[in-house]
């Protein structure tokens, strides 16, 4: 069984020194076993912090979380984060970054045994040939990959992504878009994805939360009913443009995207 | 080593252009000190210090030839002490460092007592060691241990709890223990304020099995020295200062060798200079 | 040039330029200078309480001298400073000055308040240590490469001990205090003017003591030495600096309990007054000077103390007493 | 100290579960430090240790109690060599370390003296600075800066050295001299390195001090270790250490309250622990 | 004067452990006086490295810059850099981060001087009550605009912007473009910028360099005949979609987009 989340009425405050940020308020969500759900809003609106409560790696200041109908506290297993800024281990090759969960969760022996799977995924990414390089010898956009590559390694059941490809060029992000729909068709897990493009997300997306700033709040979910698979035909299904449009609409009357 | 051609852009820039014959940076520093020790000559002889003051380099190496059967048979003594003593410093050192940044608790209860052994001179200690642990070679490697602890756990602290909160979070969001965590990412990350505890405790385990020597043994360049001292021969009090010092810098290089070593990656991250 | 270093200055007490005195009043000639510094070899104990007297009860003043009398770190940090000319004067024993002669240093010894060894070996009564011989199957505790440690073998083959049967541990001070105090060694090495009572007053019953000076190990002690410069161009002031300390040694022992309150209120933090009057008391016993002044050195007590020091190995190059001490400042006929 | 709340994940889960009345850390620790001293105490009692031995802790703190004008007024002087000798190691010790860091060459020429200091013990040192520099303060001072030199210029390096190579950039793209580069970014980014430094090196200027005492004093708590020795008056003796101890932690904790000062950012970016 | 710079025939080698990585070879490149050229290419073809020898953080191991016809080899002088990682000091506030080349290049006093224009710069960027935080309480998004305030605030003659856009979202992203626009046409300072949206460079540039990747090195220039100043119309012009798909369809014959 796969994972269903639910995000209950989730507020986080962050204490500074220069007093209390509201970062969320009323955060109320639905995430559906083996769906891919893609949220977009302003920078600086909370994205990330969402991320990170489902993550485990912070606790909402109010509210709570339900996995399956139960109370989630801890880590939540069999789940992969991609994070904003790709934390690369310097000391390690690319190759063994990428490997770094397999390693730490099941020991040498497993990644011995992964090493094949690792090198695979980096060639899908382009990375092929960089394999023993080090991290300082990338460019930002591959590193980025390497963590991508480092993410998907885990089969994770939950994979949570904050804007994974803000450093890629369109034709790296194409692929990087198709392979990860592949991979969820394969094995079936549920996606958070976190996103500055809007067509991006609804390409992507079986629902895309739209959410608006400071302290963030979800304004609107959107479910896209584009056909799946999708692939070089989804963006010309009118639908597709709907969606997209319905967003930027939410977005120019939140003031979030100037009137065209 | 990449960092080494471009320390800075005011370096690399005068590199470009005048593309000179260089003298490597250790032959220059080699000619440093052998001029170190020819004012040191000159001063001997000019100020007509006399020997029983200061002896000059020349008599103390002159010593240091004649005697290095005696000197290498008394530092093989001593660096054996050396050895066990630092080796248990970083075998309790380490461990207890993982306990202080991972309890408060033991932070708050350990740290006063360690300050305590820290701030109290091994002299004082060593002659309540010699009655505990007797006059043989616990009470050395004790001492050498002892004094080599502190800057080892001080250290090691500071570098466990200088992990970057990002690769922590990289860590938890993995969902290891946090013992994994802090074998694959707390341990790599402190390596060079670890290194930085190691280079001062291992010197300071040589002047801990030294103090050792003088107040019990029948061996070691501590005991040549007091000996030494005892027949006012100062040339050989010297000779023996200074096979501490080659003791001291060989170790010193071989904890620096082990840290290019163990980490590659390190210089070409950083800025150098 | 190493000839140049070792030939300054060790002609000794002979070359020294004399005091002058009065011929009839026997009074010493007006002192060159006033300020003179006396460095100790050690922090206070009993048998520096005469130089402390000499400055309480003015006998310097009486002599016309400023005299700063300072606490010091050994007897080798005294004779190196003395040499250099920091300390015009200084207490040591009289082995280092022994060697330090050898070693070119520009020293004399001009007065040595001990005329008979201090060295002792003191054994609980349990397990005596009354002769040499009782060495045989015992255990010795002594302060690392100490003088006694360096005679050691020395005095057991001449007393024809066998070495092999006594088991000298050799540790630093405090730790052979230990060690003794704890019984975990049946004898110990010490001072009489010094360790003695106070080990007897810790453990509240008296040692069986063992003079190496009745053996013929008697090395002098308690030895003023000065500074060749300072004594050539001062003569009429280290002759009144002894001719003081003459005065305030029969003064002390006279008047012992006097003396130790002077201590006392000297060193407050640092001494127990019932131990400093038992060291005045065994001072009293090997400082004897009968129709001589304090601190006149006998020279057959030098030579023996060179023969053990080159017998143990401590001197090579042993030369004549006298290029190792003066009686120059004395004035016998007062 | 945003970290104290979030150390890890399964701490964090915990804390929120069973929020019950927690004792504070640092009180558990006292209660551990007077454990110590009870099993201290017993076996002094039980096991009829003599005094001259090991004194049992109340009879050391009844002495510490009732000597209390004495203890303060050595400690004071013991203090201000400390202070001095301290602010001395500082200020040479810091700037020597820059220069190591800038030039390769220096780099080769002094570490070998500096290592030769460090491993050449202060007992040996001391008797020859007494007759260089006298009985007086300076000797007490230099001691107490040669000591505490070593660790403060080892992490002086390590951490200039670990100004990563982003930020030596943008200061290279702002086109600013490497001295305002040193400054804006190198010191402030050592400063934990720095820290782990000075807090070895504080206490180390305590033992440096002390050891002058030992060879050259009228006052001091080495001094006045030095003569209750003499006398067997070990309560006194483990008193003036119990006041040594206490020093070094009151300075460690200086220390520590200037690094919490100086670096509130720090905590907030490491993951803690 | 403003700068001229002239890349010639720039190859550069890196050496690594596993061998060397020519990541350039025979970039000859022009940038005339007050010109605003973008950079686009693939993910890991030089892009960064061709930014980094310009600022002169990195020496071209052939080939030589020329600034104003003369031999270039320092620093270069009046020149502001946006790095593809925000390099924000976490000892120093958001303000002091803004306005740290400021104080380091003028001392203290010129920097209370500034105060007023980095708190107008920050509020442009929509950091307005932000200025006291640290950087490790910020968002992201959020941290790359301090990083470009800290770049404007200099007045650069030359601006080097790598990705400063990355993580941003599209309304944001808008605002600053034409924030950047209108502080270019203000201050006539050269800008080099780097990007992965072929629709961004076209929009700002008088020349959109293209790349291929490894070994990197340009295709083509292409040349932008927009009108200007270029504002929400300069879209609408036909020479803009031109433009665009002249540089999709250099992509697509280098492999580097997919066939639409
Ligand atoms: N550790 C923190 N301490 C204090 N405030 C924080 C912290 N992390 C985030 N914030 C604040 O919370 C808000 C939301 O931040 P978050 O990182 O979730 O935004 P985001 O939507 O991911 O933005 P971006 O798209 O720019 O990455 C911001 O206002 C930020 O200043
Ligand atoms: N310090 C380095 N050492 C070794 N190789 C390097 C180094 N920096 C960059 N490279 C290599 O040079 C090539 C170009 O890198 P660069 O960072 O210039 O790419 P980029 O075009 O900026 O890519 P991106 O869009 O992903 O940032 C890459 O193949 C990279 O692996
Ligand atoms: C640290 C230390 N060094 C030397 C001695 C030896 N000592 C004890 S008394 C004295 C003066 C001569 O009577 C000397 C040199 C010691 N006990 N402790
Ligand atoms: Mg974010
Ligand atoms: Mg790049």
């Amino acid at each position: 069984m796969t994972t269903s989340l639910e995000l209950q009425h989730i507020g986080k405050v962050y204490q500074t020194r220069t007093g209390e940020v509201q970062a969320l308020s009323h955060v109320h969500l639905s995430i559906a076993p083996r769906s891919f759900v893609s949220i977009v809003g302003p920078s600086g609106c909370g994205k990330s912090t969402v991320m990170r409560i489902i993550a485990g790696l912070e606790q909402p200041s109010t509210g709570s979380i339900k996995k399956n109908g139960e109370d989630l506290k801890n880590h939540r297993d069999d789940m992969a984060v991609v994070f904003q800024k790709d934390v690369l281990l310097a000391w390690r090759s690319v190759l063994d970054n990428v490997l770094f969960p397999i390693e730490i969760k099941h020991g040498k022996k497993q990644k011995k045994a992964t090493v094949d799977k690792a090198m695979q995924l980096l060639k899908s990414v382009g990375l092929e040939g960089f394999e023993q390089k080090y991290p300082h010898e990338l460019s930002g956009g591959m590193k980025q990959r390497v963590a991508i590559c480092r993410a998907l390694i885990q089969d994770p059941q939950l994979l949570l992504m904050d804007e994974p490809f803000g450093a890629l060029d369109a034709l790296t992000r194409e692929q990087m878009m198709y392979d990860l729909l592949r991979l969820s068709d394969t094995y079936q897990f549920t996606t958070v994805f976190i996103t500055h493009s809007i067509e991006e997300a609804v390409f992507l997306s079986d629902k895309v939360v739209v959410m608006s700033g400071r302290p963030g709040s979800i304004v609107k979910e959107i479910p896209s009913t584009l056909s799946r698979p999708r692939n070089g035909d989804t963006r010309k299904e009118p639908e597709f443009t709907e969606h997209v449009s319905a967003i930027r609409s939410i977005f120019q009357t939140q003031g979030i995207l100037a009137e065209a | 080593m990449q960092t080494k051609t471009e320390t800075t852009w005011m370096k690399q820039a005068k590199q470009k252009n005048v593309k000179r014959i260089q003298i490597p940076h250790s032959l220059w520093a080699g000619f440093t000190l052998i001029g170190f020790f020819l004012v040191w000559q000159l001063a001997t002889m000019l100020l007509a210090i006399p020997q029983y003051l200061l002896p000059s380099p020349l008599i103390i190496f002159t010593r240091v030839l004649s005697e290095s059967q005696v000197l290498l048979s008394h530092a093989l003594t001593t660096l054996a002490e050396v050895g066990l003593g630092f080796a248990l410093s970083v075998s309790i050192g380490i461990p207890l460092a993982i306990a202080i940044v991972y309890s408060r608790y033991l932070a708050n209860a350990l740290y006063p007592i360690l300050i305590a052994i820290q701030c109290i001179p091994m002299v004082s200690i060593a002659p309540i060691l010699v009655i505990w642990f007797g006059y043989g070679l616990t009470t050395k490697i004790l001492l050498a241990c002892l004094i080599s602890f502190f800057p080892i756990v001080i250290n090691a602290v500071t570098g466990f709890r200088s992990l970057d909160k990002d690769m922590h979070d990289l860590g938890r969001s993995i969902g290891i223990s946090e013992w994994k965590n802090f074998f694959y990412l707390r341990l790599p990350n402190a390596l060079p304020h670890l290194f930085g505890g190691i280079k001062v405790g291992v010197t300071l385990a040589v002047v801990g099995a030294v103090v050792g020597e003088f107040v019990a043994s029948e061996r070691g360049l501590g005991y040549l020295q007091l000996t030494a001292n005892a027949r006012l021969d100062t040339p050989l009090v010297f000779a023996t200062l200074f096979t501490l010092a080659l003791i001291g810098m060989m170790l010193f290089g071989a904890v620096q060798l082990l840290e290019r070593w163990l980490m590659p990656w390190y210089s070409a991250n950083k800025a150098g200079g | 040039f190493l000839g140049f270093l070792v030939g300054c200055g060790n002609e000794g007490g002979s070359s020294l330029a004399k005091p002058t005195v009065n011929a009839d009043t026997g009074e010493i000639g007006e002192p060159e200078v006033e300020d003179v510094t006396l460095r100790l070899n050690w922090r206070f104990k009993g048998e520096f309480a005469p130089f402390y007297v000499a400055q309480e009860k003015g006998f310097f003043e009486d002599y016309g001298l400023n005299v700063d009398v300072l606490e010091g770190n050994g007897s080798t940090s005294v004779m190196q400073t003395v040499a250099q000319g920091q300390d015009d004067l200084g207490i040591t024993s009289t082995v280092e000055p022994a060697q330090g002669v050898e070693e070119g240093m520009p020293i004399t010894m001009i007065a040595t308040y001990m005329n008979s060894s201090p060295i002792m070996i003191a054994s609980h009564p349990d397990t005596p240590v009354a002769t040499p011989a009782d060495l045989e199957g015992k255990s010795i505790a002594m302060a690392i490469a100490s003088t006694f440690t360096n005679i050691f073998p020395r005095f057991l083959d001449e007393e024809n001990v066998d070495a092999t049967q006594v088991e000298a541990v050799q540790v630093e001070a405090s730790a052979r205090n230990g060690l003794f105090l704890g019984k975990e060694v049946d004898a110990v090495a010490i001072f009489s003017t010094n360790e003695l009572p106070v080990f007897e007053q810790e453990l509240g019953y008296e040692l069986t003591p063992l003079y190496l000076s009745e053996y013929q190990f008697d090395l002098a002690g308690l030895t003023v030495i000065g500074n060749n410069q300072f004594l050539n161009d001062n003569p009429n002031t280290a002759a009144r600096f002894l001719a003081a300390m003459d005065e305030a040694f029969r003064y002390t022992l006279d008047h012992v309990d006097e003396a130790v309150a002077i201590s006392a209120e000297r060193f407050s933090d640092a001494v127990d007054e019932e131990v400093v009057r038992k060291q005045l008391l065994l001072l009293e016993e090997i400082a004897q000077f009968d129709s001589v002044p304090y601190g006149w050195i006998e020279e057959e007590n030098i030579a023996e103390t060179l023969t053990i020091l080159e017998g143990s190995g401590l001197i090579s190059d042993k030369q004549d007493a006298e290029a190792y001490f003066t009686n120059e400042f004395f004035q016998l006929d007062q």
